[in-house]
């Protein structure tokens, strides 16, 4: 085997780290996407991406055209599970507390991995690498063109939301909701499908996280639910409600898990990852991006 | 709160005793005594919960840890060191209370959605533990031959003899609970949920009694673990895992997270739901499940201890006169 | 009579860029009713914060009966004898009115979990003497015969008598009242103002927000006007209604009234 | 132009409003006082449509509004300032007053944006000088003049402002109310609801006076307030 | 007016669900039959285990019913699905024996919840043939013996270590990495890696030990500090997606050192999701998945062949190893009912006395002293090529 210095391996962890992370930064925006407008955490987050994932698999299988024409496809099919969800779990609930919200998210996530059990078994599914499996020799390390396209398409992500919340009236509109519900219906926000819209548009989100990473790491019904807890994990420890907090939460979490399982103890990984946001959360209790101040405004 | 009726209690205690040979008698709930027994278990732990969630305003959703502690000091301390099962429950709660310090002291002072987080941090890292201490714990296959328990030299190996010790603890908590909820420091931790503000300046150490229904909460479930391995005779760690601890959450809410009752209700239900009555759906009892969940979130959100209210409720929009 | 129970001196609160309060001085006497009065905003409540140490004060100090309170947890400061009621009321709804009340026993009585849930003699007793006390100040201020309603669906103006029962009921030495009289109508105010009389007759200082002019100016034995967060004047309740600043900044001018 | 006919309003359990009832004719500016309390913010909120009216009726142009909802009735031309300014203190100050035209949106309405916003401007031109600043750190006065600014971007026929001095300095009430008066002149109909009623009642041709859910008084603002006994009771005096 | 029509359509879905359920049960009983009970993870963790199980005990039910049933008698499993959770598992157990009284049980199929129900099998005086690998599930090690009354079918992972290391030893392979799934299946692998590599004559180094989670998305950190300490060839066990993202993340990173995997890898469907990664990978397999590479006079060629046929034909999806798990405890109950009749110690007995018994995973022989009666034969070594499975050199 030919040398492979520590610099190369250290250069391959941060590599895997930002893969990983720009994952779990990607559930860590869905996240907040919604609870910007409804102060809700949507743990069905995790399942839009494993749908994500699931639906592109089938799709490129029946349909046999480029993922580029399919990409699409998928997406908008997550979405319309997005509406659903929102239609059918979240606008019903009779006293919308924070509380019967969220617990209405977990049964929703239950049922979604429930359906994808029975709709696409239990094995797991692929879909072809974007550009290739030929990788990218850089300082030695190996790069797949996958995993550039995953940090790209988080890059597009933050920019077509922010260029989405900073320069279109919807997107200001949606940040008034968050900011001002009454106060943005006094304007005529109607504030309900705003909500709609915000799920639409996580779930979006959510599932080109899944089609994006399904490539590297295939899909089957069951991952949902350890990626909404990372993204969780991720967000809170950006700062809930911050989008550049969202992203360097997951990045964070995804280095130290890639560092810490390649240097310390791959056993103990998720522990280290875990400790570290315990201790951010104790020395700054609103996460690393929202000031102590705007997290108090919030009730959740 | 209204006070807790002792009547209800004792009703309560007489359908209990009846239960096991009306499931004799009654075709198809043989098995419902044995289900009840993890029903009363879970039924500590929700309790606790209860007390948490419901009054003190707190969220937990690492109590799954807890329940891991007191079981694997249970099950380590006698199959593997072959001390006195009391004697183990008693050191796997004390354990409990001494780490439910430790996290609790500064998790406590985070809200919302960030002391959710925390709380599950602690109990995946708890998780990751038990899954890799495998010289202590066994690893994911666990420990398996743990002694039963006796009581004054009677052995506690039935299903009729562990239903009725099981469902005395549970009264015996539910009583204990229900006299706190009625006392100064009860009062306390209602206080804290509705007002912090209000709380502090009626002269209440918020953050002490968050710490103070915590614990309670943390060794009722270590407790709850005890009793668990006692009984099965074997504990792994995915018995304790994250999604056992969102389980017992939504255990509270489906019955009700301002009520004792609601407490055990919940624990019941979900057991039942989960270990019998899905069971005929087969591949289909993951979606039925959810389904069930989603249902009594949107109908009843006060989970079933708000469903007497709701019929008052529906029978009265019957009657006329009222203003439109 | 001239004892100071509550000594304010330099206090001085800034929220970010915003000053909250500026250098604010008063002192309170034993036994008296003292308002604070000023426009929305102008510090007041932000004041009894401070006092009632819900936040420290950015520069300044506060000292009760001689004791600074300097650092000390707002449930320290509430056993050590100040107790307050909240502009928005802040009942615990779903709690009775009784039990409201008790709750204010909590920091004169002593009890621990164990005890509590074991329901020893000792806690039975504790319990009695908490249940007497509170059920003596529903009494006092006139709501015994809802002791066993839930405080939220009392009307507001009882809800505010409930916030002053329960408040009284940690056995202040000064308590701070937080526009108690607002949303009430004349006759409950009226009522109100017998009720803060009868509260100084219990040996209490009161300290007074109010907006309601005629309660300030009948009840007060002085008065501080605040203003943008600075004190523009202090003094008996015709002192201030003749300030021609007060009048400026609150009471509104009347230039061309007649 | 609004009349409000024998409305009821819970708030919760509690019975806020008793039979309220009150009219503002077309181009008047129409005042409401009243005690912390008395329900001014509630009545308010049901005409806006932000709380439901249980019984009673309010009707805009005589168009029944009160199921409307409250995106609908801005649609309808009625706006409402609501009670502490509430700007959205996260965006820009130009972000607030292009949200105000929320309705307005789309290539259709540049114009007519433009229009609104040059006529805002022109009535304050401080919010110009701030318009990229974050509405949160404006100054009191200046996010009041940002809350009717944003108001009027909706092009409203009817304007409903809560308490618009409340915690601002005399010198800055005054001149928001001047602004107020300016505005009626140009044909825009007003109901101002003032904790500082002396102020209101000399802006305002006609005055309510409203205590614990009911009206306790009405009449021409000139009555109202030469009136000792009302003066007394709810003016301190 | 809040989501009325939300509600509207809830209320449809609550309407079909409850007609569907009054449809679900209703299955006809034929008279008598023998009554097996069985306890699957067909959903949860174990899922790759106990799905392909649960499938293919009921069609061998099925196969036997159509053709006559045993000496007559119809044959019925009831199968429970113990979600991969031990409380679930023992209750499920404690049913079968209690409540529906069936003369032997087949399952778990996870080692920790097989772990967990042999006390109950030893109380209820009930035979259990457990589908999972761990030798502590029939090995007593207070007394050295196995438990009377319970047996498995799956080769202990110490047979797949030792095929794995003999043929190591052949390739004069001697430092190795090892990587290992958190989960029973991994941790069990794990534990007999370590054993057998650390006996005097092993002749095998461990120069790395990484562990990852059973769900893990992204090996390339573990392969990456694998790779930097330069070992001869890499051993990873577990169960599920996470072997071929193994693969998938070796290739990627350019390992070029031959691969090993556990008996977890036998399924055809990993090759294909490996999606060329796999080629070359070196698996100790058991004869029922590759039938048809066995050489003509392999004692399982006729059973394997079979049952692959069967299997391939119902479900339309490649076999796994662990299908054929399910196969032989129930075909071994079923074997010992021909001969003992309904009669749960006689049952026993028999089991104890199988003999020859050509099953899917090798030839049994039950002894006293041995119930699980597969010796190291019962592996071959394996390896990918061209997409499918040859027998390696």
């Amino acid at each position: 085997m030919e040398q492979y210095t520590l610099a190369t391996q250290l250069v391959q962890y941060l590599i895997a780290g930002l893969t990983i992370g720009s994952i779990y930064a990607m559930v860590a925006i869905g996240f907040n996407i919604i609870y910007n407008v409804t102060e809700i955490i949507n743990f069905a987050q995790g399942e839009f991406v494993m749908l994500g994932g699931l639906i592109m698999a089938t799709l490129c299988h029946w349909l046999g055209v480029p993922f580029f024409l399919v990409l699409p496809l998928a997406m908008l099919a997550v979405t319309g599970i997005g509406v659903m969800l929102d239609r059918l779990a979240i606008r019903p609930v009779r006293q919308p507390t924070v509380m019967t919200l969220i617990m209405a998210t977990i049964a929703a996530s239950i049922l979604l991995k429930g359906a994808a059990m029975l709709l696409w078994g239990k094995d797991p599914y692929d879909v072809a690498a974007f550009s290739g499996r030929v990788p990218i020799m850089f300082l030695g390390a190996s790069i797949q063109p996958q995993n550039l396209w995953v940090m790209g398409i988080l890059g597009v992500v933050v920019a077509v939301l922010t260029h989405f919340f900073g320069n279109t009236i919807v997107g200001k509109a949606m940040i008034a909701c968050a900011d001002n519900p009454s106060a943005a219906r006094l304007v005529g926000i109607n504030v309900r499908r705003m909500v709609l819209l915000s799920f639409a548009l996580s779930a979006g989100i959510g599932a080109l996280a899944g089609i994006v990473i399904t490539p590297l790491s295939l899909m089957d019904y069951d991952r949902g639910a350890m990626l909404a807890v990372k993204g969780f994990g991720a967000l809170i420890l950006g700062g809930l409600g911050s989008f550049p907090g969202a992203v360097l939460g997951g990045l964070l979490l995804g280095g130290i898990e890639s560092f810490g399982a390649g240097l310390v103890s791959s056993a103990y990984k998720d522990v280290f990852a875990l400790v570290f946001l315990l201790l951010v959360l104790f020395i700054k209790p609103s996460g690393l991006l929202r000031s102590g101040a705007v997290a108090k405004m919030k009730r959740f | 709160m209204k006070k807790i009726s002792r009547k209800g209690l004792l009703i309560l205690a007489a359908g209990l005793a009846a239960f096991p040979w009306l499931a004799k008698v009654v075709p198809g709930l043989g098995s419902y005594p044995e289900v009840m027994i993890y029903a009363g278990i879970y039924s500590l732990i929700t309790m606790g919960l209860s007390v948490l969630v419901g009054f003190a305003g707190q969220i937990s959703l690492g109590h799954a840890a807890f329940f891991g502690i007191g079981a694997y000091a249970s099950a380590v301390g006698t199959a593997t060191y072959n001390l006195d099962p009391w004697l183990c429950l008693i050191l796997g709660a004390l354990l409990s209370l001494l780490v439910a310090l430790a996290i609790g002291v500064p998790t406590l002072k985070l809200k919302g959605h960030y002391l959710a987080m925390a709380t599950l941090a602690f109990g995946i890292i708890v998780f990751i533990i038990f899954n890799e201490e495998v010289d202590i714990t066994g690893g994911p296959d666990g420990l398996s031959r743990i002694p039963g328990l006796s009581l004054f030299g009677l052995k506690l190996n039935t299903t009729m003899s562990y239903f009725y010790f099981v469902w005395t603890v549970v009264l015996l908590v539910f009583w204990f609970c229900a006299n706190l909820l009625e006392s100064r420091i009860g009062r306390a931790f209602r206080a804290v949920h509705g007002s912090e503000v209000a709380a502090m300046a009626m002269g209440i150490n918020i953050s002490s009694h968050k710490v103070q229904a915590f614990v309670l909460s943390a060794v009722l479930a270590s407790l709850a673990g005890s009793l668990y391995v006692h009984y099965i005779n074997f504990i792994n760690p995915s018995t304790c895992n994250l999604f056992f601890s969102v389980k017992l959450i939504i255990m509270i809410v489906m019955g009700g997270t301002h009520s004792l009752w609601g407490a055990i209700l919940g624990a019941v239900l979900i057991t039942f739901l989960s270990n019998v009555w899905l069971h005929a759906f087969q591949e289909w009892e993951v979606l039925i499940y959810g389904a069930v969940l989603l249902i009594i979130v949107i109908f009843l959100p006060d989970g079933l201890a708000g469903l007497p209210e709701k019929i008052k409720g529906w029978a009265g929009r019957g009657q006329p006169g009222k203003a439109s | 009579m001239s004892q100071m129970i509550l000594e304010v001196k330099g206090l001085t609160k800034r929220f970010g860029g915003l000053m909250a309060l500026t250098e604010v001085e008063f002192g309170v006497q034993a036994g008296v009713v003292k308002s604070v009065i000023g426009p929305n905003g102008a510090g007041k409540t932000t004041m009894f914060n401070l006092i009632t140490g819900i936040f420290p004060p950015t520069e300044g100090s506060i000292n009760f009966r001689g004791q600074s309170l300097h650092g000390l947890a707002p449930h320290r400061i509430a056993s050590l004898g100040i107790s307050r009621t909240f502009q928005t009321v802040e009942l615990f709804g779903d709690m009775s009115v009784l039990e409201n009340v008790m709750v204010g026993q909590h920091c004169r009585s002593r009890g621990s979990l164990l005890a509590a849930g074991l329901r020893l003699p000792s806690v039975r007793r504790t319990e009695k003497a908490i249940t007497d006390k509170a059920m003596e100040l529903l009494e006092f201020v006139g709501l015994a015969e809802h002791a066993g309603e839930p405080a939220a669906s009392l009307p507001l103006g009882d809800q505010k008598v409930l916030e002053i029962a329960r408040g009284l009921a940690t056995e202040p030495g000064l308590i701070c009242l937080d526009e108690p009289a607002g949303g009430l109508n004349e006759q409950e105010t009226q009522e109100l103002s017998r009720l803060i009389r009868a509260i100084l007759g219990r040996g209490v200082t009161v300290l007074l927000v109010e907006h309601d002019m005629p309660l300030v100016m009948g009840i007060s034995d002085e008065i501080v006007v605040l203003n943008f967060g600075q004190k523009i004047a202090e003094g008996t309740p015709r002192q201030i209604q003749q300030d021609p600043t007060v009048i400026a900044a609150y009471l509104g001018e009347e230039e061309d009234d007649a | 132009m609004l009349e409000v006919r024998d409305l009821h309003v819970y708030y919760g359990a509690v019975h806020a409003l008793k039979g309220v009832s009150l009219e503002v004719p077309q181009g008047g500016i129409v005042t409401l006082v009243g005690a912390n309390g008395a329900g001014k913010s509630t009545l308010l909120k049901a005409i806006a449509g932000l709380l439901p009216a249980r019984q009673g009726s309010i009707r805009l142009e005589g168009q029944e509004i009160s199921s409307r909802g409250a995106e609908g009735i801005v649609a309808k031309g009625l706006c409402l300032v609501p009670e502490g300014r509430q700007v959205f203190g996260t965006l820009k100050v130009i972000d607030n007053l292009n949200l105000g035209a929320f309705l307005l949106r789309g290539g259709k309405h540049q114009a007519k944006r433009q229009e609104l916003l040059d006529y805002v401007y022109d009535l304050f031109p401080i919010l110009e000088e701030r318009q990229n600043q974050y509405a949160g750190t404006l100054s009191g006065g200046q996010q009041q003049m940002l809350a009717i600014g944003r108001a009027l971007m909706a092009n409203p026929r009817i304007l409903v402002l809560d308490e618009p001095s409340m915690g601002l300095a005399p010198l800055v009430v005054r001149e928001i109310l001047k602004v107020l008066g300016a505005l009626n002149q140009k044909g825009l109909t007003i109901l101002l609801v003032e904790q500082n009623a002396r102020a209101a009642l000399k802006v305002a041709s006609y005055g309510y006076v409203l205590e614990t859910g009911g009206m306790a008084a009405q009449g021409e603002a000139k009555a109202l307030l030469s009136d000792q006994n009302i003066l007394k009771a709810y003016l301190g005096g | 007016m809040t989501g009325r029509t939300g509600r509207r359509l809830w209320l449809g879905c609550v309407l079909t669900f409850l007609a569907l359920s009054w449809v679900l049960p209703s299955l006809a009983l034929a008279a008598e039959p023998y009554k097996l009970g069985a306890v699957f993870s067909v959903t949860g963790n174990g899922s790759m285990l106990g799905d392909p199980e649960k499938k293919t005990v009921e069609m061998m039910v099925e196969k036997i019913n159509s053709s006559g049933g045993i000496n007559g008698v119809p044959l019925k499993v009831i199968v429970y699905d113990d979600e991969s959770d031990a409380t679930k598992c023992a209750l499920a157990v404690k049913k079968l024996m209690t409540e529906d009284k069936v003369l032997a049980v087949i399952g778990p199929s996870l080692s920790g919840l097989s772990l967990a129900v042999v006390p109950l099998a030893e109380a209820n005086e009930i035979p259990l043939i457990s589908c999972a690998a761990s030798y502590k599930i029939v090995l007593d090690e207070k007394t050295g013996k196995p438990y009377k009354w319970v047996f498995k079918t799956p080769q202990s992972d110490s047979l797949a270590v030792e095929a794995i290391f003999a043929h190591m030893k052949k390739k004069g392979i001697k430092k190795i990495a090892i990587m290992t799934a958190t989960d029973g299946f991994g941790q069990s692998g794990r534990q007999e890696l370590v054993r057998i590599a650390g006996l005097k004559d092993s002749g095998i180094e461990i120069v790395a030990d990484e562990k990852y989670g059973p769900k893990d998305t992204d090996l390339t950190a573990q392969l990456t500090k694998i790779k930097g300490l330069n070992p001869q060839a890499i051993i990873n066990w577990s169960i599920g997606p996470v072997q071929v993202v193994a693969l998938r993340n070796a290739k990627d990173l350019g390992i070029k050192t031959p691969f090993y995997q556990s008996h977890g890898f036998g399924n055809r469907n990993n090759i294909q999701l490996a999606a060329g990664a796999a080629e070359g990978v070196l698996v100790p397999l058991g004869a029922c998945n590759i039938d048809e590479i066995l050489p003509a006079n392999h004692p399982q060629k006729a059973v394997t062949g079979e049952y692959a046929k069967m299997y391939k034909a119902k479900f339309n999806e490649p076999l796994s190893s662990f299908g054929g798990h399910g196969w032989d405890g129930l075909m071994l109950a079923v074997n010992a009912l021909k001969t003992a009749g309904p009669d749960r110690s006689k049952i026993r007995d028999a089991l104890e006395q199988t003999k020859n018994f050509v099953g899917q995973h090798g030839v049994f022989n039950m002894s006293p002293a041995d119930h699980n009666g597969l010796t190291p034969e019962s592996f071959s070594m394996v390896v990918v090529k061209g997409n499918d499975w040859a027998m390696a050199d």
